[in-house]
């Protein structure tokens, strides 16, 4: 899948809107070293269908959470290497208070439920990437304001 | 009347399974998401392995993520696979 | 003074090292209202000398307080008008939940720290914009975990 | 020995007192940051106004936010602003 080009997205985000003041993004990337394994590529599997709709479900929570204007989800899929980028995040709003919470929560939600899985190739052979116990700690922290309606009950 | 269901495995179940899916009738005592995995499980195997109890399994039913009581019905794609990495 | 590309920004930022896995970033832009009052263009003026020497020492601040690699601060200068960027903020680390703090962290102190001022020109005339209140208590969120050597006694 | 200082005015100061800054002497009873601004302030009509008790005002000296107790050297460039309001 395609790279982006960040600057270009948020441009075009924010294009037209006089009423944003603040844009807060996020970029993963991919690190050469993950849990002590070193990395040669890594390969990033989705669930076509559910993979959109998860993405918007997750923003659509975000918008009806904090007083944002716009926000965008790019993820890509396929076969990456070290420095490439994976996944981004931009959250526009008035205030850079909003604009970061709903970038930060996105992103979190994102980590525990959208149906990305990395498969990494390192020395030893390839090795699915176990899900980090930090990562649903970081989601849980907004659980106290309403939980997605996409959440296993 | 037949209960046609289509499962999908993904990413470490997908090749534990060696297939990425495949179309089944459902047995009339399986109603739910739980009971569904139970009788998967009851092939033994790597079907066994992966979805014995205590393992971390997701569970989508219609591209919606569901818990152990969702309802299963005809039609239903359902979706097996572990925790998510991306981001 | 001359406008900046974050994408390329954050490319240089992290350009070479694959430690990175995440980059948050913040860009503030002109809003075509303020405070209920219409702009219709923003000058910002710095102080020479002190600016340089307080977004490097908030930015030294970020790199002892959490496990960065890299950080960046951009702010720009003279007339603006509305939807121009003011102000750019990256940080880049090996995980997401230190970037975005630290991030969070240098804007929050820019805000009331760095030596910018913003005169508003409307159509009741010229208007000093006045601090806030809620950047004051954004600021003192971080209290806790020391203050800046450059805080006032 | 005259004590000179470098005095700085910025943004609402700046038009208020009608120059960017100037070189003053000075006065051998003022030590501290809280001396001078009374001191300025004494000037009477803008100086008055803008560095009366109440008023939200900063001071740098030497480029690093000083507070009242802060001791004032000669040679030193002592600025002073309104809260800042960048970013």
């Amino acid at each position: 899948m395609e790279d982006f080009d960040a600057g270009r997205e948020i441009t075009a985000l924010r294009a037209g809107d006089a009423r944003v003041g603040a844009v807060a993004m996020f970029i993963g990337t991919v690190r050469d070293l993950n849990d002590a394994h070193a990395v040669a590529t890594l390969t990033l599997e989705h669930y076509p269908g559910m993979t959109e709709k998860a993405l918007a479900a997750i923003v659509d929570e975000a918008r009806g959470r904090w007083d944002i204007s716009d926000a965008l989800v790019i993820h890509r899929v396929g076969e990456l290497k070290p420095m490439d980028q994976i996944v981004m995040v931009a959250v526009t709003s008035a205030h850079r208070g909003e604009a970061f919470t709903a970038c930060e929560f996105i992103m979190d939600y994102l980590k525990t439920q959208a149906p990305f899985w990395k498969k990494e190739a390192t020395p030893d052979g390839p090795r699915w990437v176990e899900a980090r116990g930090t990562d649903d700690q970081a989601a849980s922290r907004w659980k106290g304001q309403g939980a997605l309606a996409s959440e296993p009950k | 009347m037949p209960r046609t269901i289509t499962l999908v495995y993904l990413a470490r179940l997908r090749e534990a399974f060696g297939t990425g899916g495949e179309k089944i009738e459902l047995p009339p005592e399986v109603g739910t998401v739980s009971a569904l995995t139970h009788w998967l499980a009851a092939r033994g195997g790597a079907w066994a392995a992966e979805l014995a109890p205590g393992r971390a399994l997701r569970i989508a039913v219609n591209h919606d993520l569901a818990g152990g009581e969702t309802p299963v019905a005809t039609g239903d794609e359902i979706a097996l696979f572990p925790p998510v990495t991306g981001g």
